[in-house]
């Protein structure tokens, strides 16, 4: 156990250079990814040496962090998923990185502007993002050749989706349509796509929401929708897994899903047959008001020493030079959070390869700034997100949608009650 | 005594026949590992054999590195394990003393803490005992188990009580009992335990991950962790590839296990 | 028939008797002593500390906020989810508990025979203990795959509707239940291998001389004798099975529609991903208490039939 | 010097129902104490009484002068062949045999100098390296016998050693283990059912019935003098014959309405004391009228040739004697047989009482001789 | 009729280390087969064998005319009573005595009928609740044997079944194993280490040493004629004296250098044959001189009183000598004896071959009687 001994109290290596400790979530082919620009950040300079140390999943990093939030085993900074956010901010443990903003004179102007929407609370930054991805539907061109659908012309409401849904059907009947995956933050992004809030107060960004904030029509609208597939029996199934979905679709059982735009690149690369990329559908009676960031951002922990905290501060900016999110682009699938990144030439020549990468951007740069694409924060949303997948799953099971939604209102303002209640104030 | 041939031939079909089913699920990941990505999540036959996915998940990981720390863990545990059981079911079984029935139970109320529940306590602790990133944090907690203790508890209850007799006579102590009679008549069920004791910590990752902030004392678990990820899609082949060669240590082990399981050590102990 | 003992025989057997149960004592203390100093650090201490929290609500530190008294247990007994959660592990419980033995009981029964190369058939059989819960459910959700899985193509191939495992409430519980199986055979098998291994074999001889068949040998020797071994398998099966977790986790994440919402993986959501420590704890508390009633029931009705050398 | 001591001793495993009765004894430093009754009369769970095995329900227990009823098996030096020999299954018979000394740490030089001297004395140098499955139901047995010599504790208990030696290792072991403890002066309480062993062995018997003691005393005087007849019929082998008796007339007593005797003036006193008397005599007593003149004639029912002597069954009064004369007679059952038995030979007992009224007298008879 | 048939049976647990060699063996239907021989000479290792236990390493084995080398035991229809009992620990009496017609599906009716009568028999109807280990050994072993009885099997394999009883018990159970096997007409094959069982049950006696037949044959042929040297000292108890024999003169002979016969002509062209001779004579052929005139006049040097007779421990020419005299006898250590031996007592051995020369002559003695 003696080797074992240090990397979290010692602050420098043995030749004087200051340790960054940064704990991530970053496995499979985003580690690899990650590794890379980490080993490149410490070959530029020989001032800091950043030790990326995976720790689980999201939820697990999180968790671990809050346990030694505080003491000398806290890492100097963390990778925190979108909705961990309010938790960081309520813990009392981080530096918000507005302070070194401030302190540098650093322009975060020059970043995405809905990213920086959604990460800027109360005018200030607390974290700085740095993977993100946003929802985008995919779909078999060959199938809808087949099924004599345009294939370069995607539907982009509700009704258009589930007529192309038929269509496909009728003209293959192995495939299913339109596959949606129980999933909470594909709930989120289809009401912000509607315009509506999913929570009150301005999704929680203009004080402590205290119940839900879309109406009941918005709400019952995606139920209704997945309804109506159903009932057409065009709708896949596949629960609340993604991977499943993925290999459904891959294996030509589904012909349209929303995924997140991060799963792009594999997709198009082991797709045996022509994938497109199109915008998150929405119903035809409203506008599209655009979609929400989601991914993780970078945050700073309290009570480290200031050269510890402005070293990896140094190591934040870097990542947001347009080389390396050019780099982290092409390598992940993830936004470049600079969009200068897209000149780059890396970025640029995998676009030209595969032009359906282009669409991700598009539909995040389309989005309408405004509380809905803000996108919610509160503690509590990663239990909203469960109590919507059961309510999913009720009505992909053929469940009553009234009843299902009536329930799941019901169980979201209790959680938000008592999520409200368990901070004490 | 003979096994009659008939009875051999069905022995045989029936062994084969279950070791296809249980080794089915098995046999599917070797399989994958050997499957290009694109192959498994299609749903197709295989169309090519490689050894690619081994070569990645080697390179994604330090690999080795991951292995001899997970065997320095769950040997120290095992050994832990060991001693603590076979000590705590002694007691259970030959001392008398008042209390032991209400401590019995009380051992066996432990088993019914669930792991979930005591882990932020557990990490709390041994970060104040600055055990994080530690071969103690990452083995002292599991050394007492009454998992173990009952398992010991019901196997020793089968030691002919003449055998005590007759050490207590010779002038044995508990102690030494302990060690020349008690510990080798139960040798089957110790190695059984050590078994166990050693895969499941082999197989342990909430923990570890919690206990370790780094690479150096980190486990395989949380290297086939950091195989998948999590918001795009997997590449199910080296994920199968890195579960295949962790799998290897464990079944080599159980096989020497088994062959170390020979019949009856009690058996003729007694007229 | 006191009479010839003396006022100071008797006095010393009192003596003697007390200073021996005082020795026995502190002998047995010191045996379990390293096992109870352990289980009060990492186990007693984390249970009263659960218990205490049961009481508050808590931050996402799991710092106590507010006191609620039992109302964490009132709003858990009123949830229809928690309900639908106790009954789940309950079936689940049901659903795996006696596959998982009688399998294992018959793989350890025709694998106990001394027969060429059957090291290879009990390694094959014990393989299952060797493979992370990670990696099964990993191995399993694949089986279980709406289209590509192997299961869904089997029944394809005789004709029957593919079914959604993982995806219909009336399935999933069943195929976690299925692949919880297939894990626990490894381990039971070996205890109960282990167990049959070290049964007398005169008792067989005896009975083979008697002229007892297969079946009555098994039934009226191997299974008595075999008690004490199962009694410990049951209990322990029963356990785990009230807290299984980890193939949830990865299956079907307690859906659909909370049909696998097992208790251990309500009370894990519950604290790691929504921090509600608190009704995490007094979920942990009732799931607790359900397992020690359960078992002292065991304790008390199946100690008696069990039957010890 | 009284070694081990026993006042009162009773033991009950349920409670109400002894299966030792007030025990008193008293066991001298250095006797071969044997210990005889038939099957489940308490002999086994005595021995284990006094190792410290089983918990003496009532009454004290004394070795040396003190109380050990509470004191804990291994303080109380002692060795103990049990009856289902107890060895260790997985140790080899030479660890088994030097198990204890082990346990006392023997140096170990002198622990192989006895480990030698003890197999071969009981024939175990050849299995030293056996596991105990793989020995033989005999050999197992000296196995623990010799795991009992070997300690040399100045108590030793054994439990039917012998029982499943052949007759001629047997005989070996008896002189041995005579030998062995007239050497290192050891106090020995030795169970057996094996007549010759008793007899020859001990330097006193104690009969044991039901939990009770019938009779303590030298080999020779249980079997001349029993106290009752209980042990009257269960020492020697085969069994003493009884027959009821009744007076004829004034000088004359019938036993089993069969065999007529003359009385003596003692005889007669008796039978005023007693009401119903029983007569009892040995085998060897009913003799061949060879040299002496018959004084009854009994049919034979069935001979049996033992080689050495001749076992006859013989009819009295619709009852089966035994008969048993040395070497071997050629007679053909169903035939009228000429016996001689003497009056003196007679034991008698009340038969109320089961106690002893007359012993059989053995004087004035060409057997007993002094030369 | 041969019921079993053994050819060339050959048994060894280690390749090149035979426990049984070549053993050539037939047992008729009905008969009462009984194995002795001295522990370890592969008694029960024979039995288990029989009832298919044990592998037969080499030979064929026969039961009614058919080879069952590789039947299982349950087809073999026979019942066993193991030398450790094996008693199933989990089962009560009654089951653990029940257990093998339950297996059979006997009647209940028919089950309870055989299990009084059997309790009744062995003495263990007070006992049928209790488990195993609340029984004493006698009662264990009373526990097997009846087992063995209840289950009427034609053909029975009991090994050393009575080793734990007492004389008395003993004595009853042989009687009614005699008559059951009588009765009910099954073939019994029966080890023990008890002379008497030995001589008075047996049809015939088969003598085992070191997993060699030594003899064959009636027991009171056994006793008179022993094939060897081994089975000379084997059967009898005390075992047989034995001395080197040397001619003297024509007509004299010396035994142990000290007891000196005339030789008769036979005896004469024997020592011509023979080069090494040596002599034996039973113990109770060194008989007192009270009816004939002493032949020789010995030192004792050590009596024992065994109730119904006495051993004497006798010196000749440096050995010691067993004399073994009905009744009890008040002799003291130390003194010289007169005794008579008779020349026709004594038996020939070859001492190279071992084997029988000539064996002792029992006619024209007095103690072979007709009436
Ligand atoms: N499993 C075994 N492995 C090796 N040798 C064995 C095994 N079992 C028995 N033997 C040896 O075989 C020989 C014969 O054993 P067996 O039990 O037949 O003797 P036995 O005649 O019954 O003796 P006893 O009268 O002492 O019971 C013995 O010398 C014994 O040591
Ligand atoms: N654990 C027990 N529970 C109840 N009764 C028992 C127990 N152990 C022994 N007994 C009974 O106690 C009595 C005495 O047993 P013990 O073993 O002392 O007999 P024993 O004289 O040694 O007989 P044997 O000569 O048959 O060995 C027997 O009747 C026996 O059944
Ligand atoms: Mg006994
Ligand atoms: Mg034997």
């Amino acid at each position: 156990s003696n080797d074992a001994e240090g990397s979290s109290e010692a602050t420098e290596t043995e030749d004087g250079k200051q340790i960054v400790t940064f704990w991530h979530a970053m496995g499979g082919a985003s580690q690899e990814a990650l590794d890379k620009i980490v080993a490149s950040y410490n070959e530029s300079q020989d001032e800091v040496e950043v030790r990326a140390e995976f720790q689980g999943t999201y939820d697990e990093a999180l968790t671990k962090f809050h346990s030694v939030a505080g003491t000398d085993s806290a890492p100097t900074m963390i990778q925190v998923f979108e909705i961990g956010t309010m938790s960081m901010v309520n813990s009392g443990h981080i530096e918000p990185i507005q302070k070194f903003i401030d302190e540098d004179g650093y322009d975060m102007g020059h970043l995405e502007e809905n990213i920086v929407n959604y990460y800027k609370i109360d005018d200030q930054f607390y974290s700085m993002p740095f993977n993100s991805s946003t929802p985008v539907m995919f779909y078999n061109k060959d199938a809808f050749e087949e099924a004599g659908l345009d294939p370069e012309n995607p539907p982009q409401t509700f009704e258009e989706v589930e007529a192309a849904s038929k269509a496909i059907v009728e003209s293959n009947p192995e495939m299913k349509g339109f596959a949606l995956q129980a999933y909470g933050w594909l709930f989120e992004q289809l009401l912000a796509n509607q315009g509506a809030l999913l929570l009150n107060e301005d999704n929680g960004r203009s004080g402590v929401a205290t119940e839900i904030g879309f109406t009941e029509e918005q709400g019952k609208s995606i139920f209704e929708w997945v309804e109506r597939m159903n009932t057409d029996g065009t709708f896949a199934n596949y629960g609340t897994n993604g991977d499943n979905m993925l290999a459904g679709f891959l294996a030509e059982d589904v012909s349209m899903f929303l995924q997140s735009s991060a799963n792009s690149r594999d997709l198009i690369d082991n797709a045996p047959f022509e994938v497109g990329v199109a915008f998150l559908p929405h119903p035809e009676n409203v506008e599209r008001e655009g979609v929400v960031i989601g991914g993780a951002s970078l945050w700073m922990s309290e009570g480290k020493e200031e050269a510890e905290q402005k070293a990896a501060w140094d190591f934040m900016k870097y990542l947001q030079s347009p080389e390396i999110q050019a780099q982290w682009h092409t390598d992940t699938g993830y936004f470049a959070i600079n969009p200068a990144a897209y000149e780059e030439e890396l970025a640029v020549e995998m676009h030209e390869e595969n032009p359906q990468l282009k669409v991700t951007v598009e539909q995040l740069q389309a989005t309408n700034p405004s509380y809905a694409t803000q996108g919610a924060v509160m503690d509590m949303i990663p239990e909203e997100r469960k109590i919507i997948e059961t309510a999913l799953e009720s009505v992909f099971n053929g469940g009553d949608v009234d009843t299902t939604y009536q329930t799941a209102i019901e169980q979201l303002n209790a959680a938000i009650e008592t999520a409200n209640k368990a901070r004490g104030e | 005594m003979r096994i009659p041939f008939g009875r051999k031939i069905v022995t045989y079909l029936l062994l084969i026949a279950a070791a296809f089913l249980v080794f089915t699920p098995t046999m599917m990941a070797v399989v994958m590992s050997f499957m290009t990505n694109q192959d498994i999540m299609t749903g197709s036959l295989p169309s090519a054999f490689s050894l690619d996915n081994y070569r990645r998940a080697f390179e994604q990981f330090p690999l080795l590195h991951y292995v001899i720390n997970s065997f320095l863990v769950s040997i120290a545990i095992m050994i832990g394990q060991l001693i603590l059981a076979s000590l705590a079911a002694y007691a259970f079984v030959f001392l008398e003393f008042k209390g032991r029935d209400f401590l019995f139970y009380l051992f066996i109320a432990t088993m019914m803490v669930p792991f979930e529940a005591s882990i932020i306590p557990n990490f709390h602790t041994i970060r104040d005992l600055g055990w994080i990133d530690q071969y103690t944090g990452l083995t002292i907690p599991f050394f007492a188990m009454a998992f173990g203790t009952f398992l010991l508890r019901q196997n020793f209850k089968q030691i002919p009580k003449e055998l005590r007799e007759a050490s207590q006579i010779a002038g044995m102590g508990d102690v030494k009992f302990y060690l020349k009679v008690v510990l080798p008549v139960a040798k089957t069920s110790l190695i059984t335990l050590g078994v166990y004791g050693f895969l499941t910590s082999w197989n342990m990752y909430l923990w570890p991950l919690l206990a370790t902030t780094n690479d150096n004392v980190r486990t395989v678990q949380i290297g086939l962790r950091q195989l998948q990820s999590q918001e795009q899609m997997n590449d199910w082949g080296v994920i199968m590839a890195g579960a295949v060669i962790v799998i290897i240590p464990t079944l080599i082990l159980l096989f020497l296990g088994q062959k170390k399981l020979q019949r009856g050590l009690t058996e003729g102990a007694l007229k | 028939m006191t009479a010839v003992i003396t006022q100071e025989d008797q006095a010393l057997f009192v003596r003697t008797k007390r200073k021996q149960r005082y020795k026995q004592f502190i002998k047995g203390i010191l045996f379990l002593l390293p096992s109870i100093a352990l289980f009060s650090v990492f186990l007693f201490y984390p249970l009263l500390r659960t218990i205490y929290l049961s009481f508050f609500l808590t931050d996402a530190s799991g710092a106590t906020t507010v006191f609620v008294g039992w109302d964490n247990f009132v709003t858990l007994f009123q949830s229809t989810i928690f309900q639908q959660s106790i009954k789940s592990t309950f079936l689940f419980v049901l659903y795996t508990v006696p596959l998982t033995i009688v399998i294992s009981l018959f793989l350890a029964i025709i694998a106990n025979e001394k027969l060429k190369g059957i090291g290879f058939f009990r390694t094959i059989f014990s393989s299952t203990m060797g493979i992370s819960v990670a990696a099964a459910s990993v191995f399993w959700l694949y089986l279980f795959h709406p289209t590509i899985g192997f299961l869904n193509i089997i029944m394809d191939t005789f004709g029957l509707e593919k079914v959604g495992w993982l995806t219909d409430p009336s399935w999933a519980l069943i195929a976690v239940a299925v692949t919880t199986i297939w894990m626990n055979i490894g381990f039971t098998f070996l205890i109960l291998l282990g167990g049959l291994q070290s049964i007398d074999k005169y008792l067989y001889e005896s009975a083979d001389v008697d002229g007892a068949g297969y079946f009555y040998k098994l039934r009226r020797i191997t299974i008595p004798m075999l008690s004490p071994t199962l009694f410990f398998v049951v209990t322990v099966t029963i356990i785990n099975a009230f807290q299984t977790f980890g193939q949830v986790d990865i299956l079907t994440q307690g859906g659909p529609q909370n049909a696998t919402n097992l208790m251990v993986y309500s009370i894990y959501r519950e604290a790691f991903t929504n921090y509600q420590f608190g009704s995490a704890s007094a979920q942990a508390i009732i799931l607790f208490i359900i397992i020690l009633l359960m078992t002292i029931i065991q304790f008390k009705l199946g100690e008696r039939k069990v039957h010890y050398q | 010097m009284s070694y081990i001591e026993l006042k009162d001793i009773t033991k009950s495993y349920h409670a109400g129902n002894n299966i030792l009765e007030q025990i008193n004894l008293t066991i001298e430093k250095g006797e071969f104490f044997v210990l005889v009754g038939p099957s489940g009369s308490g002999k086994s769970t005595l021995l284990r009484m006094i190792a410290g095995l089983e918990d003496i329900t009532d009454g004290v227990l004394k070795m040396n002068e003190k109380v050990v009823n509470h004191l804990q098996p291994k303080d109380r030096n002692l060795s103990m062949v049990f009856q289902n020999y107890a060895l260790y299954p997985h140790l080899s018979v030479e660890q088994n045999i030097l198990f204890g000394l082990k346990a006392k740490k023997v140096s170990k030089a002198e622990q192989q100098k006895r480990l030698k001297e003890t197999a071969e004395m009981m024939g175990l140098s050849e299995l030293l390296d056996r596991k105990p499955r793989q020995l033989s139901g005999g050999q197992r047995q000296r196995v623990a016998l010799a795991r009992s010599v070997v300690s040399e504790a100045p108590l030793c208990l054994m439990d039917e050693p012998l029982s499943n030696l052949d007759a001629k290792l047997r005989a070996q072991m008896r002189v041995e283990i005579r030998r062995l403890q007239k050497q290192l002066g050891l106090t020995l309480i030795y169970v057996t059912h094996d007549q010759v062993e008793a007899m020859t062995m001990g330097d006193r018997i104690m009969v044991l019935n039901d939990g009770e003691i019938q009779q303590v005393g030298k080999p020779i005087t249980l079997y001349n003098e029993p106290a009752n007849l209980f042990v009257a019929s269960f020492i020697g082998s085969p069994k003493m014959n009884m027959g009821k008796t009744e007076i004829k007339d004034v000088s004359n007593f019938l036993v089993n309405k069969t065999l007529s005797f003359s009385a003596d003036v003692r005889m007669q006193k008796a039978f005023q004391v007693h009401k119903n008397i029983i007569a009892g005599i040995r085998p060897e007593h009913i003799q061949p009228a060879i040299h002496q003149e018959a004084t009854h004639s009994l049919e034979v029912i069935h001979v049996e040739q033992l080689g050495n002597e001749t076992s006859l069954a013989l009819d009295v009064g619709g009852e089966l004697w035994t008969a048993k004369w040395p070497g071997q007679w050629d007679i053909t059952a169903g035939n009228q047989l000429e016996v001689y038995i003497s009056t003196e030979h007679l034991s008698f007992f009340d038969a109320q009482t089961e106690a002893l009224i007359r012993p059989a007298s053995f004087s004035g008879h060409g057997e007993v001789q002094a030369i």
